[in-house]
């Protein structure tokens, strides 16, 4: 198992302008300082309500944003990582740091070099009748990151496109129409065609399942399921759908308020939720079984504002358990047993 | 158990510019009293028409086309919704059955106050009630002495009309007069204590506050809550719930489906509740009726439906649900078109079972066991 | 590739195209008033090209707009006077059609010729605004930032002056003729496009397919070209059709001020009928010299109308959101 | 953003507005002969044009920033220069004129917007039907008619033809004597007010039959957009979900489209009548100009016609200040209408 995406104290902040001069006055902290690895080849879900930043992460991850603080490194030699994380610590010869990191932390990329990343890191989006472009081709749809890649042209682009057209299920004859003549299923087929034309490495789903029905959901999932182990892909599945994620993901990250709060294998995560916003979290899930139906007692009060997070554990304020050095001080995220990290006093 | 609601052969066409879309083509459902009907389907098969219809509301370019549905108002009255006039069904909407919906925030007039929202609820179907209290704070107002005692004397004599003619027409001239318009005060302020005390019922935590707010300056779910107790300000007998939880995060519609169970039991309302979850109906709804393509397939007890599923589509549709460990079973192609539906039973291209009859009939509904009815050839 | 699978993939690629228009077709078709619109100027544009035809001018190696005369007469001669001027009996002329107009300018004449030059008028001022309210209005919503505010201060300082007002002294500043005329209207109307297509793209910008291009590598141009503009241009169209009929009247009514630049005599349907405020002023009834005024001033009216019907009923058309019966 | 932040912040762009519209204002004034500039400063040419005084006491040969400064500090002052059409200095002319324009105004815009609101409300409401047809056709007419062709037909038909409404000018002769008199007092310069406080209802009868034609004018041309704004905004409202909630609760057709749709409706159509009284300036330019009414409009077209610089740049910051001001008041006018931009 090697890793192929490390992330270290990932930051985003976005502005917010008010007042008469309409000066910066706060910012949202739509990603507040996440730490994550993802392992080559599998399917690592990121979990947690709106608003609590894992969209966010996700783009920012693939560098659609400029990360406001932190380091991104994409599938770099072990050495090199070993070196940049002794440097680091030993906090001396800063220009050998920096040297490294220019060359290898993609959250400073610019310009042609990330353009050239692009091939290697693609994402889905949620809601395919707004990520296509309704007055482009299908051809044209799929086609262009070839070409804006400069990758292949002419006979040989087409050949491609087909190709990948016929992996997610489509055909030649649906190459000249426009998106709005698809169903919802396929338009979603179409949009995974466009991020896997280039070959990437590692794709980003942002809530690709969300905007269909169920019976259409299935169909994709098991599509994403086979397109993995067809083309070795990497996935990073974001979803506030719980039970897709079970299913899907290999490990699953919970996020709350711009933090990863726990992250474990799928089935210990699971079965047994630590940290208490994750509990409360699998607790709320409607379980289509009406011979499981209990009652219980939902989480209280509402997610508070990312522009000004609680201090200490930012589900301090919510947690039926929060004790005293909660409110005072961040929980940092700790490998608890084997591989499954929590960020909590009460665990650590 | 009596029937609360009855729909028998219901259609509704919807006239686009594309054609005809045959939205509800035959929907028969009972809806019995007390009971959290759930009405379940994929985007399009016509719930939430459905729902619409029941209130008379269905939206340009829709129209009702045939059908019957009949609401017990009371012991003895039983209505036809489709047959009433626009007085008689505007006394029923609002009162008798309400409603709440998906977008709790769209739904909610962005230029009005939550308090305005609701207590427009209550001055237009209790208003006798409003006014019968109001008159015991003229009263008690009275009792007092005070140097406005002449005026509370007014007011009394205005209040009193109020209760025996609220319709008489010197009381609507009076209430376009700027100045003397200000008696309608107590009113609005009877009407407010009663707003407060059902966003306190909602289990909202400042509802004094809430009442002064504009719908953008609410939360998606404290919105939802907002139109819930518009909903119930009337205690209606049946509530419709297009959705209520939809587009809300898990933990909050957690929060808002207890609130529904418990105002159900509180109110004694039945729920009709539109849901395309799943897991939703398992946790809340008694009995379930599966939708597919602008018709009821099935309707079943809660348990039976979820044990013994008996529609091809139902069936299709319960095995979708992903479970851990199982690989996701799919139903292939995609819901049909409704402009130019399949002939015979709309399912029948995407049935693994399809017959000959399936291609040619529509099938009936018809109960096959004990309150489990099926739309299939099958059975 | 060979000339024939080019020819194939043309076809296929045209396909869609056709397939679109065949819709937009059936849509005009339901629109009653979208048909008499376009009819309107399919008719103008005839009138415009076949002018030459129509309305043949007497004078070889003159300027065709300038409206022949016949005789010396002050007062107007209503419609079927006989023409006496020997030049334009030679050009094939016998009756006045509509009359002549004060100094015994024929009204026909100069209508048909008013036509061509209302296209121009229209069609340049439009053209050149539209083509200076893309490129800054581009600039400003999708870079945003300064520029942006600069760009909106400045639109908001041109339109904080009525048009005509502002035209006015423009061109009483650069001296009166026609193409001072369209150079102030170009530089009173450009804001309105850079407003309209700023607000377009600012909200298409938000859209997931704008993202999705910038992650596959897109350079900004090409995000532009060819994913935010075939999708906010539409609205933008609307506007300048709409604009095309309000730039007529505009030029027709600094005529009728006397402020046009367009020398006595042209075939300008505005200064028409400023001549002939005359003789409705002097206490002219409506049965005497009617058609001084009237029918130059059908022809603006309908020629205005066309362009605002074909506008408005291309937005009733291109709003998705709009389904009706 | 508060509303309070919200109209400060509005105040303040008032201020860069102004110092953009003095630039280019400034900036047209470049455009003309020096000889015409050199008439933007004379305040009085009975006293004799020196011309080599004027530019050397305005700067005329210094660099364009001093001379801006110079102009700037004259137009503060209030002087915007001689007009020849005029004959006089530009600001008091126009301060005289400034009534028989705002005569008309004021009996135009509460046609226009309140007429135009209620119209497109009913073609709304009645989608599709005849009446939705019958007032956008109107509308849309109206729109493409030529102001001035318009009023010069009406003219033909209600003053040539028919005798009914006078083709121009305020007041009848004898009535113009009468105002003359000192003993007729000025309250606002409004003849038709002015006559009502006088207590002369025959003059006030007379200032109105002037009247009717350049309104009738304004209004048909004016109408256009108004409706057409109002009725899709208020399409738009009527679609919202918070009408099908408002429907459900009991409401009758009347309290919906009254309460419900119409007040979100009416917030683009504020907006809209701030902006139509500064397209009514141009409309009245040509208005007054076909009626003979001595306001601002004419004058301006006249001088226009007469290139008489300072007069028409007089004119052109004038409407501007105008345009400025009643926009500022809708827009704080709009935050309090509209909750949701106080807290933007």
């Amino acid at each position: 198992m090697s890793t192929l995406i490390e992330v270290e104290e990932l930051k985003k902040y976005f502005p917010i302008t008010g007042g008469v001069f309409k000066r910066k006055t706060a910012d949202v902290r739509a990603v507040d300082g996440v730490s994550i690895g993802i392992v080559k080849g599998e399917c690592f879900g990121l979990v947690g309500e709106s608003g609590c930043g894992k969209t966010t992460f996700g783009k920012t991850l693939i560098r659609l944003y400029k990360p406001t603080a932190g380091s991104i490194y994409f599938n770099i030699p072990t050495n090199v990582r070993e070196e940049i994380q002794k440097l680091r610590n030993s906090s001396q010869d800063s220009s050998r740091l920096k040297k490294l990191r220019k060359q290898h932390d993609l959250s400073i990329f610019k310009g042609k070099k990330l353009k050239r990343l692009r091939r290697k890191m693609q994402i889905v989006y949620q809601d395919p009748t707004t990520s296509l472009n309704p007055r482009m081709l299908v051809k044209d749809i799929v086609g262009e990151p070839l070409k804006v890649q400069g990758l292949t042209r002419g006979a040989e682009r087409r050949k491609r496109v087909l190709e990948i057209l016929n992996k997610v299920g489509l055909t030649e004859r649906h190459l000249y129409r426009y998106p709005h003549e698809f169903s919802g299923g396929q338009r979603q087929r179409i949009a995974i065609a466009r991020a896997l034309v280039v070959l990437p490495e590692f794709v980003v789903l942002d809530e690709p399942t969300s905007s269909v029905d169920v019976s259409v959901r299935a169909q994709l999932l098991n599509l994403f399921q086979d397109l993995r182990k067809d083309l070795g892909l990497t996935y990073m599945f974001v979803s506030h759908d719980l039970s897709v994620v079970e299913c899907i993901s290999d490990r699953v990250g919970v996020m709350y308020l711009g933090k990863v709060v726990e992250l474990a294998p799928t089935m210990e995560l699971y079965r047994e939720p630590l940290h208490p916003y994750a509990q409360a979290l699998f607790a709320s899930i409607p379980i289509p079984d009406p011979t499981k139906r209990k009652r219980r007692a939902p989480l209280k009060g509402e997610v508070p504002s990312p522009i000004n997070p609680p201090r200490g554990c930012r589900f301090s304020p919510r947690c039926e358990k929060a004790i005293d050095i909660c409110r005072r001080e961040e929980p940092r995220l700790i490998d608890v047993r084997n591989g499954h990290f929590v960020a909590c006093h009460l665990i650590s | 158990m009596k029937n609360l609601l009855n729909i028998e052969d219901l259609k509704v066409n919807f006239y686009t510019y594309e054609g005809i879309v045959e939205a509800i083509d035959g929907v028969n459902l009972n809806l019995k009293e007390g009971e959290t009907l759930g009405l379940v389907g994929e985007t399009g098969c016509g719930k939430s028409v459905t729902s619409l219809s029941v209130l008379v509301l269905v939206p340009t370019p829709g129209k009702i086309e045939s059908g019957k549905i009949s609401f017990e108002k009371s012991e003895k009255e039983s209505l036809n919704l489709l047959q009433q006039g626009e007085s008689a069904l505007r006394s029923i909407r609002g009162k008798d059955i309400s409603m709440i919906f998906q977008e709790p925030r769209a739904y909610l007039n962005p230029v009005y106050t939550v308090q305005d929202q609701i207590s427009e609820v209550l001055l237009h179907h209790s208003k006798k009630e409003l006014t019968e209290k109001a008159l015991e704070e003229i009263e008690k107002d009275l009792s007092k002495k005070s140097l406005k005692h002449f005026f509370y004397k007014l007011e009394r004599k205005l209040y009193r009309k109020m209760l025996e003619k609220p319709n008489s027409l010197s009381l609507k001239i009076l209430s376009k007069i700027p100045i003397v318009r200000r008696y309608e005060r107590r009113l609005k302020k009877e009407s407010k204590k009663e707003v407060v005390r059902i966003l306190k019922e909602m289990k909202i935590a400042d509802p004094q506050r809430v009442a002064e707010m504009y719908p953008h300056e609410l939360s998606g779910g404290m919105a939802q809550r907002v139109v819930i107790a518009m909903a119930l300000g009337c205690n209606p007998e049946l509530l419709l719930a297009d959705e209520p939880t939809t587009n809300l995060d898990v933990t909050v519609q957690a929060q808002i489906l207890e609130l529904i169970r418990e105002l159900k039991g509180k109110f004694g309302s039945s729920v009709l509740y539109v849901t395309h979850d799943l897991g939703v109906v398992a946790e809340l709804c008694d009995r379930v009726a599966v939708m597919y393509a602008g018709s009821v397939c099935e309707l079943a007890d809660v348990m039976d439906l979820f044990r013994r599923p008996l529609h091809p589509y139902t069936i299709a549709l319960l095995e979708s649900i992903p479970r851990p460990g199982k690989e996701f079973k799919t139903i292939e192609g995609e819901v049909p078109s409704l402009i130019n539906p399949p002939k015979g039973c709309r399912f029948n291209p995407r049935c693994t079972k399809a017959m000959e009859i399936c291609l040619k009939e529509k099938p009936r509904m018809i109960e096959v066991e004990k309150e489990h009815y099926v739309m299939c050839h099958l059975h | 590739m060979k000339i024939r699978d080019r020819l194939r993939e043309f076809k296929a690629g045209m396909a869609p195209t056709i397939r679109e228009s065949r819709v937009m077709l059936l849509r005009i078709k339901k629109s009653p008033l979208s048909i008499l619109g376009v009819s309107i100027l399919i008719f103008f544009g005839l009138l415009a090209v076949l002018a030459p035809v129509l309305a043949p001018p007497p004078f070889k190696g003159q300027d065709p707009w300038r409206i022949p005369k016949d005789g010396w007469m002050p007062t107007p001669r209503p419609p079927g006077t006989a023409v006496t001027e020997p030049v334009m009996v030679k050009a094939g002329y016998t009756t006045h059609i509509f009359g002549t107009a004060q100094d015994q300018t024929d009204i026909f004449y100069g209508c048909i010729w008013g036509a061509s030059l209302a296209f121009r008028e229209g069609f340049q001022v439009v053209g050149v605004a539209l083509i200076i309210g893309l490129v800054t209005g581009c600039l400003a919503g999708y870079y945003g930032g300064i520029i942006d505010e600069l760009l909106m201060r400045f639109t908001d300082i041109i339109f904080a002056f009525p048009a005509l007002i502002l035209a006015m002294a423009l061109v009483t500043a650069l001296g009166k003729t026609l193409d001072n005329v369209m150079l102030a209207l170009i530089l009173v109307w450009w804001p309105s496009y850079t407003r309209v297509i700023r607000g377009e793209i600012l909200r298409v910008k938000q859209e997931d397919y704008v993202e999705a291009a910038k992650a596959v590598g897109c350079s900004d141009l090409r995000v532009i070209v060819r994913h935010i503009l075939p999708n906010a241009i539409y609205p933008v169209l609307i506007v300048a059709s709409l604009d095309i009929g309000a730039v007529v009247l505009s030029v027709a009514a600094l005529s009728f001020l006397g402020i046009s630049g367009v020398p006595a005599g042209y075939a300008d349907w505005g200064q028409m009928i400023s001549y002939a405020q005359a003789w409705i002023a002097g206490g002219a009834t409506l049965t005497k010299y009617w058609y001084v005024f009237t029918i130059p001033g059908i022809f603006i009216f309908t020629f205005v109308l066309g362009w605002n019907l074909l506008g408005d009923a291309f937005r009733d058309i291109l709003d998705p959101t709009i389904r009706r019966r | 953003m508060g509303s309070r932040a919200f109209i400060i912040r509005r105040l303040l762009l008032v201020i860069p507005t102004l110092i953009g519209i003095s630039l280019l204002i400034f900036s047209v004034i470049s455009l003309f002969t020096p000889a015409q500039r050199a008439f933007l400063y004379v305040s009085n040419p009975e006293k004799g044009v020196d011309l080599p005084t004027i530019i050397k006491q305005y700067g005329l040969d210094q660099p364009v920033y001093v001379q801006y400064w110079i102009w700037l500090q004259e137009v503060l002052r209030g002087n915007l220069g001689w007009t020849k059409v005029g004959n006089g200095q530009v600001m008091a002319v126009l301060l005289h004129r400034l009534p028989a324009t705002a005569e008309i105004v004021l009996y135009t815009a509460p046609i226009v917007v309140l007429l135009g609101i209620f119209l497109g409300i009913q073609s709304a409401v009645h989608r599709d039907t005849i009446i939705d047809h019958a007032t956008r056709t109107v509308a849309i007419i109206g729109w493409s008619l030529p102001t001035f062709w318009l009023g010069l037909v009406l003219i033909a038909i209600f003053f040539s033809s028919l005798g009914w409404f006078p083709s121009g000018d305020r007041l009848t002769l004898t009535f113009i004597e009468v105002v003359r008199k000192p003993s007729f007092m000025k309250y606002t310069g409004l003849n038709s007010i002015d006559a009502l406080l006088n207590g002369r209802f025959d003059i006030f009868v007379d200032a109105i039959r002037h009247l009717v034609l350049p309104v009738a004018t304004l209004v048909t041309i004016q109408i256009a957009l108004i409706v057409r704004v109002m009725r899709s905004s208020m399409l738009e409202a009527l679609g919202k979900g918070y009408i099908i909630t408002a429907k459900a609760k009991g409401l009758s057709k009347k309290e919906v489209i009254n309460k419900h749709a119409r007040r979100n409706a009416l917030i683009p159509a504020i907006t809209l009548a701030g902006i139509l009284t500064a397209s009514m300036l141009s409309g009245v330019v040509i208005t007054e100009t076909i009626f003979h009414i001595n306001g601002i409009g004419r004058f301006a077209a006249t001088a226009a016609r007469e290139v008489d610089a300072p007069a028409v740049l007089g004119f052109a910051l004038f409407s501007c200040l105008i345009f400025i001001f009643t926009n500022l008041i809708v827009d704080i006018v709009y935050a309090y209408i509209d909750p949701r931009i106080r807290l933007e």
